[in-house]
């Protein structure tokens, strides 16, 4: 088994089983904190997996920094030794959503609590059929 | 056709049926007196009934219906005695045999008993009206084996009018009691029914005289009825001898048949005790109702 | 412009003019109506150009409106109905609110069943169909009774199912057949497979079998006659259903006869004989005449279904002759019966007594429907029933026959419940102040009675549109005379010397009981009757109402043990109760909502394989 | 039960994802699209971040939207716990934290201004060196954050939040629509490029990304303001109880 | 086929407008309160009017409209794709989005802070959903997605007295779901081929391995059926339908799921090329429509019924897409229009009928006819449009889509979808005599809709009969638009070739 295979599964796998954790999270605890962390725990993975998917054996990141360019010469050259920038752009919108609706998340925990004093997810079963 | 000699056809063979009807009716209470082991009135008093109907004074007025009732029945009558051909070959007695046929006469039945219901109706005898429901009901009682045995005879034959069954049998030389014996025996369990006699008598109930249909009726309306009746009751056998025995080419062999046919429905009252009008229901819809059956198998089979 | 068009303007247009013009005054509506429904009367029977042809492309299809002499008949039977309604309407509906509403919804239908007369397509026809159900849904719910809403749910439902089956019937043929064309469609047919024929063919008279009121699907019918306004449902009975006879008359005929399936016609016959005896079992243990009468209006259906079924020219033309006599004779009953309503306040045998007297042109004009319902010679109602029975005889038919005829004998028990319920009996001091009806009202029913006397000897008149429109069915050379029937075997009947012969009898003794009996008449009440010596006193009242064929219930108590109300109910709740139960799967709680998600996403990822 | 079904069931998914991903490379050279951004970002843009290039330009109508949630984040945080600010600020002094300590105290009072500028350096840099105005937006919030913790009585004006965050959505949008009234497409560059690694270079990229700064500053400051007044409404509730209690 | 730039009508403008107002709304506030109403309403009109000016455009010429963004043509950057099909929805939604700002005018009157978000918020729903149908990019998509969840969010818990938190956090649960599905499929596509443009991922389909491409569309078509409403993934819809206030029932009905019916579609028809995808959302459409429509039935909540019956409409959609014959597009998009405008009427109208019981029964409303007899009217006006009577516009949706499935000979389906088809007529019946035959029950007082409600109701009903009456009116747009969602060569080579 090579390194980068060892790396894969690590990266791959621990990725995955944040998000299979957040799910288990979101599933089966009762209380609504823990279900927003579940969710966030998710997000996490999901994020991990972005990254570990953009990033490339041996590059560097994607600024052509001074030094940077005073290493490669060329834009050209510079712009091969450098790693995918989609993912690490597309994480950052979905780092920022993720946020937005953790806070959302939250808000709504408050209300409910406020609502029902109680923040398991069992108790809080008016809409139902 | 004439219409003057139609005219004075349809008066005569009114006027036969009538004395023969009336008679009839004599016979009749004179058979079942002895049957009941008394005297009876004499044959004739049925003329005398009538005869003295039609003098009373004063006259019971219930309403317009109560005054039409008897024409209806009269108006059935007659024509239904003109409809049914009386005597095969004859030019004279032909009346109105060859412009109606057995669904007509089938229908005008009703004609005549609607008229009486409305006018008993109309005159707020809760016991008239009993009479009528009863008489209505067993109407659907004895009227389907009837017409039963009446269709499997109709598509035998291929032919709806009695004239054409009349000539069947007269070239033939055959009756269809013989020939299609299960339809016979039905129209011949249903007879007394048809006749509200033997044990299918409760519509009139002869017994209690207070309630039947024709009990708010009296003097020249009752006369009427019983007149009508009688035309009516002469119309029926008439019918029912020309269906299945073979019709008649004169008025005493016709007299003969007709009378034969009453003796039996006598006879058959005489015996039977009476029928609720359940039980007359399905009295009629037992035994008459497979032989109805068996005709119509006989029919469809042969 | 098309004159087929302005029929429908005016029906339409009339409509929607007659919601403002009540809103305005009830006189300025009044006026409105009976306009709108002489100026449709006048232009259908004089003006219309039945060989016009209308075609519009709309939504991708084309409509076609085009009349034919099938269905110029019923658009007759309408036209004669429209303005006497009309009429009957004014002083039936005083008193009554949204009036407008009502109009405009009553011509709404009228209009919708002309527009299914017109309709050269199935989908104009369904169109108009769906038009004509709602606008008459509407109307049997504008009372707001008690049991309107269960009554109109009950309509409504049924209408669906019937049109939800021609729905289906119409889109299998435009995708089979490619066009929608009612006549490109009988042409084609043929050619197709036995499967397909069966199929349109059983959904198509599914779909009008509702509306004519056929038996397992007549349930709607009793209560959503009886809960309406009388005036409408003498439309309702009188013209409405004939829209579903028309169907089953295309169908029928069409699908059956003309591409050889006769034994579904067999079939179709069957279903009408069984709903002519049971629908007059049921008429005559009612205790209400709108139901009694209802009921009565399936049971006659029914005739008119068996004898389009059994599909000989002879049957055909009895059935299409009932149907328009039904029409007339339906609509004049149940016009009876709202004059009856509005007079004495109910029409309920058990309060009802002995209105004879008080209302005599009413009896008049209900007993002549009655004998003609009866189909007692020499009116017009047997000419039909001989036709009827004869064509069913001839074809050999006689199993069908005799469930008719029981209908028929059954028949007379009714028809003699409701004259004896309504206006024989003995009399009610409750029932003293009550009047003759409004002549508004008498007036349009004695004139359909008179025409109903009249079409009893020479059924002729009516004969001649007959013979024309079976030219359209297909039965071509078809022969009528002015008074004489002839059946398949060559066997006829003169009506007139049968009349001739009834009325000459009854008007001599008529004449000499009269005379002879008139002077020393002695006018008595009802209650100075003959009982036993007992005669009621002036308290006690003896009229027989409850009950009234007890005997006769008795004797087919096995027929009344089953219905078919209780079956649909029981599939209904069970339906019900499933997805009652089935919605729990909505536990409420997000997190079984979340495990479906997963257990979707884990199923999906084992089927995954065969995704491709 | 639940638990048995749920780890079944997502340990059916995880196995199954991984599989799946573990056909996927790791580490290898898969850009396609995003070969062009990373010639180009310095290129035609003149942006030495070449993530800053896509998340501003190339793919700037997604940073629209993710704006637009925190945005919505907020302003659904505001609706969800219907706790007015102005409420907010009448009742600061029921905040439940303890008074923080001295040096807790007195480290805000140097450490905040720093803070903020090293957001807005990171921000005001977005375009240059990792970072940008998502990132400085949250550094700037955490020294509002510190003075929220610190002080007891720090309130802060929520027109003044409103009012950046407004106008910094405001910006944006409207930079991205002067785009359009310039002939060109919404959010397309219509300033020159500059220079390469130049503090002004990118075009609107700075201004967008300075934009979005003031904009996630403002509006997480909100976000935790809001947060924050809701322990004043528990505090607020308990104080109640006890009141009723005592009564 | 043209990238119009045009100053005043481009497709840019239904996204950059809305949030750009959203951003200006609280400033706008503070200079004159009433801006808050009459501000959003004038760029709704502004949007709704646009949509149809660049529909007629898009219909006459044929050339959908394509905008680039940020001057980068695709697959480079995010362009937004205004043809035949998603101009249509869009223009559905836009002039929707009008309606339903008109009917709410009004709404949270006194309550400043309250109507500022609720027009913010509205606002933000109306761009994301328009923005997930005229996106031509994946992730954009996603992000669109969000925004309309999120926004969907807030407004489902927008009402204090109610469950709306409780409806809001397990339409938040499941949505997270959804987002996290969509993400890992993106990210899945992305792995393959290097982009996220619809056009290039569709061009390049088959360079993906055939596992991953399974998989990548079994997460993106659960994370999209979420938000469509489909059968086992909706149990958040009936609550968030029915905890919202009123006209937000309308937005989800008409724009969001919409939104998500429309991600599902293009999902199928464009971007994969599987065809078992349409097997899929038949399966799940028979599914959908089955299960709610009966649920529906025993309701005993006005607008969780609707809600139900929604979710039906949905499932009946997905049904006439899976045909995948033009006729059967062509029923879905009429029905997609059907659904939006009716649904719309209804919840407006049971919102109002239901205006002051705080849970809707339906035993709440009943008798209301007499004291609102034209919101009444107009329910009742709904209920004849969705059973599908002639001359309401329901009646040529359903008789286009079972045209479709007899052009299939699907008779058992045919029979299936009008037994659910009576099974809705006695549910929304039953209310509609609850209506206007009981007592009213006394307990809560009738609310009255303003001017401005009644206006949009009765606009929305003139429309609806406008459309029975003359399907033409709509039939051409539509049927363009289903050959344009068939047509993938098209789609593809129009979105490439500015």
């Amino acid at each position: 088994m090579s390194n980068l295979q060892i790396l894969q599964i690590t990266f791959y796998g621990a990725a995955i089983l944040l998000i299979a954790i957040g799910l288990y999270a979101v599933v089966t605890k009762r209380n609504l904190i823990k279900i927003v962390l579940g969710l966030s725990i998710m997000d996490s993975g999901v994020n991990l997996l972005f990254i570990t998917v953009g990033y490339i054996s041996h590059k560097t990141a994607p600024i052509f920094s001074p030094s940077v360019m005073a290493k490669y010469k060329t834009i050209h050259a510079a712009a091969q030794a450098m790693v995918d920038p989609v993912p690490q752009a597309l994480v950052l919108t979905a780092i920022v959503i993720g946020f937005g609706v953790t806070a959302v998340a939250l808000a709504l925990v408050v209300r409910l609590y406020r609502h029902h004093n109680t923040t398991n997810i069992d108790e809080i079963r008016n809409l139902k059929w | 056709m004439n219409i003057w000699n139609l005219l004075l056809s349809a008066i005569v063979t009114t006027l036969l049926g009538f004395i023969i009807g009336v008679t009839y009716m004599g016979i009749r209470r004179k058979i079942v007196a002895l049957a009941q082991n008394r005297y009876g009135p004499p044959i004739y008093q049925n003329f005398l009934d009538i005869l003295k109907f039609w003098s009373k004074e004063s006259n019971i007025y219930h309403g317009v219906m109560h005054h039409l009732a008897p024409l209806w029945m009269i108006a059935m009558a007659i024509t239904i005695l003109l409809i049914v051909p009386t005597q095969y070959g004859s030019k004279f007695f032909e009346n109105l045999s060859f412009n109606g046929d057995l669904i007509l006469i089938l229908y005008l039945m009703p004609f005549g008993q609607l008229g009486m219901a409305l006018g008993v109706g109309q005159t707020g005898n809760p016991n008239s009206a009993i009479g009528v429901t009863r008489g209505l009901s067993l109407l659907v009682g004895s009227e389907i084996p009837f017409i039963m045995a009446l269709i499997a005879v109709m598509i035998q034959y291929h032919t709806t009018s009695v004239t054409d069954l009349v000539r069947i049998q007269q070239e033939h030389h055959t009756w269809i009691m013989f020939s299609s014996p299960f339809a016979f025996l039905a129209a011949l369990c249903v007879l007394p029914a048809m006749f509200h006699a033997g044990p299918y008598e409760v519509i009139i109930a002869p017994a209690e005289l207070a309630s039947g249909p024709m009990s708010e009726f009296g003097g020249k309306y009752l006369g009427t009825m019983m007149s009508a009746g009688s035309i009516f009751m002469f119309a029926k056998l008439t019918l029912f001898v020309d269906v299945f025995m073979g019709g008649s080419t004169n008025w005493l062999w016709l007299i003969v048949k007709t009378f034969t046919v009453y003796l039996f429905v006598i006879a058959v009252g005489i015996i039977m005790p009476r029928l609720r009008t359940e039980q007359a229901i399905r009295r009629l819809w037992g035994w008459p109702l497979v032989f109805a059956i068996l005709a119509f198998i006989q029919v469809a089979l042969f | 412009m098309n004159t087929l068009v302005v029929l429908l303007l005016i029906l339409f247009g009339g409509g929607i003019i007659a919601y403002f013009a009540y809103n305005i005054h009830k006189i300025v509506g009044d006026i409105w109506l009976v306009l709108v429904g002489f100026a449709a009367s006048i232009y259908y029977i004089g003006y219309l150009d039945v060989s016009q042809v209308l075609n519009i492309h709309l939504a991708g299809f084309v409509l076609t409106l085009a009349l034919n002499s099938f269905s110029w008949i019923f658009g007759l039977l309408i036209a004669v109905l429209l303005p006497l309604v009309a009429l009957y309407s004014i002083p039936y509906m005083k008193g009554q609110d949204r009036l407008g509403w009502f109009y405009m919804l009553f011509l709404f239908s009228v209009g919708g069943m002309y527009g299914i007369l017109m309709a050269g397509d199935w989908l104009t026809l369904f169109i108009f169909w769906e038009i004509m159900t709602w606008s008459s849904y509407l109307i049997v719910i504008y009372r707001r009774s008690e049991d309107a809403p269960r009554v109109g749910l009950k309509y409504l439902i049924f209408s669906a199912i019937g049109a939800y089956s021609l729905l289906t019937a119409i889109v299998l043929i435009g995708a089979n057949v490619h066009s929608l064309s009612i006549s490109k469609f009988f042409e084609v047919l043929p050619m197709h497979s036995l499967g397909f024929k069966v199929l349109v063919g059983s959904l198509m008279l599914i779909g009008f079998g509702v509306k004519a009121a056929v038996m397992p699907l007549h349930v709607w019918a009793p209560d959503a006659y009886s809960t309406t306004p009388m005036n409408y449902t003498s439309m309702f009975s009188g013209a409405l259903s004939k829209m579903g006879i028309y169907g089953i008359g295309l169908i029928v005929i069409n699908l059956y006869y003309h591409s050889g399936i006769s034994l579904a016609g067999e079939i179709v016959a069957w279903f009408g004989a069984i709903t002519a005896v049971l629908a007059t079992y049921y008429a005559l243990i009612q205790k209400d005449a709108k139901r009694l009468m209802a009921w009565s209006s399936v049971a006659q259906l029914g005739y008119i279904v068996a004898g389009l079924g059994i599909g000989t020219k002879l049957s055909v033309f009895a059935g299409i002759y009932l149907a328009v006599l039904h029409g007339l004779f339906k609509a004049n009953l149940f016009m009876a019966i709202g004059a009856v309503e509005r007079q004495a306040g109910t029409t309920n045998f058990s309060e009802l007594r002995a209105l004879i007297r008080k209302m005599p042109w009413t009896f008049f004009s209900a007993l002549i429907s009655v004998i003609v319902l009866a189909g007692i010679p020499p009116l017009s109602g047997f000419v039909g029933k001989w036709m009827l029975y004869e064509s069913m005889i001839t074809s050999g038919h006689y199993v069908i026959v005799v469930f008719l005829f029981l209908a028929s004998v059954a028949g007379f028990l009714y028809a003699f419940r409701f004259l004896f319920g309504v206006f024989l009996g003995q009399e009610e001091k409750e029932f003293e102040h009550v009047k003759e009806a409004n002549p508004f009202m008498t007036v349009p029913m004695l004139l359909i009675a008179l025409f109903l006397i009249v079409l009893g000897t020479f059924p002729g008149i009516m004969f001649k549109y007959i013979a024309r429109s079976m030219a359209d069915l297909g039965f071509y050379g078809v022969t009528y005379k002015m008074s004489v029937l002839t059946n398949d075997w060559g066997q006829s009947i003169n009506m007139q010397y049968i009349a001739a012969s009834l009325v000459i009898v009854f008007v001599l003794f008529l004449i000499v009981l009269t005379w002879v009996a008139y002077k020393n008449s002695r006018n008595v009440t009802t209650k100075d009757i003959h009982t036993s010596g007992e005669p009621p006193s002036e308290e006690d009242n003896y009229h027989f109402s409850e009950n009234f064929y007890r005997p006769f219930q008795r004797a087919f108590a096995f027929v009344y043990k089953y219905a078919i109300t209780p079956v649909y109910n029981e599939f209904a709740r069970g339906i019900e109760d499933f997805f009652q139960y089935v919605r729990r799967l909505y536990t409420g709680n997000a997190q079984t909502y979340a495990l479906y998600v997963l257990l979707f996403l884990a199923i999906l990822f084992l089927i995954a394989k065969n995704i491709h | 039960m639940k638990k048995a079904i749920a780890i079944i069931l997502l340990a059916f998914i995880a196995v199954e994802l991984f599989v799946v991903f573990y056909k996927i490379p790791f580490g290898a050279d898969r850009m396609n699209v995003a070969r062009f951004y990373l010639e180009n970002s310095p290129k035609k843009l003149g942006v030495a971040n070449a993530v800053t290039a896509i998340v501003v330009n190339f793919r700037g109508f997604d940073t629209l939207g993710e704006v637009t949630v925190l945005f919505l984040a907020s302003t659904a945080l505001g609706s969800i716990l219907f706790r007015r600010r102005e409420i907010h600020t009448r009742l600061s002094h029921l905040r439940t934290s303890v008074e923080a300590s001295v040096i807790v105290r007195i480290a805000g009072r140097f450490l905040v201004p720093l803070i903020i500028l090293l957001g807005a350096y990171v921000f005001i840099h977005g375009h240059l060196t990792p970072g940008g105005g998502f990132q400085g937006g949250v550094i700037i919030a955490t020294g509002f954050l510190f003075l929220l913790l610190a002080y007891r009585k720090f309130t802060i004006e929520h027109r003044t939040i409103t009012f950046v965050e407004s106008l910094a959505g405001i910006t944006f949008a409207g930079i991205g629509l002067i785009g359009i009234f310039l002939g060109k497409t919404f959010l397309e560059n219509f300033l020159p490029a500059g220079k390469l690694n130049d503090l002004l270079s990118g075009g609107i990229i700075p201004l967008i990304y300075i934009a979005i700064g003031f904009k996630v500053a403002a509006e997480l400051t909100g976000i935790l303001d809001t947060v924050l007044s809701i322990s004043i409404d528990v505090k607020q509730k308990e104080i109640e109880s006890q009141t009723e209690k005592n009564e | 086929m043209v990238a119009t730039n045009h100053i005043l009508v481009t497709p840019i403008y239904f996204i950059a407008l809305p949030l750009f107002f959203a951003f200006l709304l609280p400033l706008l506030g503070k200079i004159y309160k009433s801006f808050i109403r009459i501000v959003p309403g004038l760029m709704f009109a502004y949007l709704a009017w646009m949509a149809v000016v660049l529909l007629l455009y898009v219909y006459k010429t044929g050339n959908p409209v394509i905008v680039k963004i940020a001057g980068w043509a695709p697959p480079i950057g995010i362009d937004l794709v205004f043809d035949q099909f998603t101009g249509f929805i869009a223009t559905v939604i836009a002039i929707l989005g009008f309606l339903v700002w008109m009917y709410s005018y009004l709404f949270k009157k006194v309550e400043f802070d309250n109507a500022l978000k609720y027009f913010l918020l509205l606002m933000l729903i109306y761009a994301g959903s328009i923005g997930v149908v005229i996106t031509g990019d994946l992730f954009n998509q996603f992000v669109f997605l969000e925004i309309t969840g999120i926004s969907a969010y807030a407004l489902t818990a927008f009402y204090r007295g109610r469950d709306g938190a409780e409806a809001a956090f397990k339409y938040l649960l499941i949505g997270s779901f959804a987002s996290t599905f969509v993400l890992l499929g993106i990210l899945l596509i992305y792995t393959q081929l290097g982009t996220l443009n619809m056009a290039d991922i569709a061009r390049n389909i088959d360079k993906m391995d055939p596992t991953i491409k399974v998989i990548a569309f079994i997460l993106l078509f659960t994370g999209f059926g979420i938000e469509a409403e489909m059968f086992p993934l909706n149990g958040w819809a009936p609550d968030a339908y029915s905890q919202s206030p009123g006209p937000i029932g309308a937005v989800f009905a008409s724009m969001t799921s919409k939104a998500g019916l429309y991600a599902l579609i293009r999902l199928s028809f464009t971007i994969f090329d599987f065809s078992s995808a349409n097997e899929l959302l038949f399966i799940m459409g028979i599914l959908t429509l089955v299960f709610a429509e009966g649920i529906a039935l025993r309701q005993e909540k006005i607008k969780r019924m609707l809600a139900y019956s929604s979710i039906g409409q949905i499932g009946l959609i997905m049904i006439a897409f899976s045909f995948n014959t033009y006729l059967g597009v062509f029923a879905g998009i009429f029905l997609m229009l059907n659904h939006a405008l009716v649904k719309s009427l209804l919840f407006f109208s049971a919102s109002f009928l239901a205006y002051n019981s705080p849970h809707k029964y339906i035993k709440d409303i009943q008798g209301f006819a007499r004291y609102m007899p034209v919101t009444a009217l107009m329910f009742g006006i709904g209920v004849f449009a969705i059973i599908g009577f002639p001359p309401f516009s329901g009646f040529w949706s359903k008789f286009y889509l079972l045209s479709a499935m007899a052009e299939k000979n699907f008779v058992i389906l045919i029979i299936l979808v009008l037994s659910v088809s009576l099974i809705e007529l006695v549910y929304y019946f039953r209310v509609l005599h609850k209506l206007y035959f009981a007592e009213p029950t006394g307990e809560y007082q009738p609310h009255t809709p303003r001017w401005n409600a009644m206006l949009a109701m009765v606009l929305l009903a003139l429309i609806i009969i406008a459309i029975g009456v003359y399907p033409d009116l709509v039939t051409g747009f539509i049927g363009k638009a289903a050959h344009a969602i068939m047509d993938k060569t098209t789609y593809i080579n129009s979105v490439f070739s500015i």
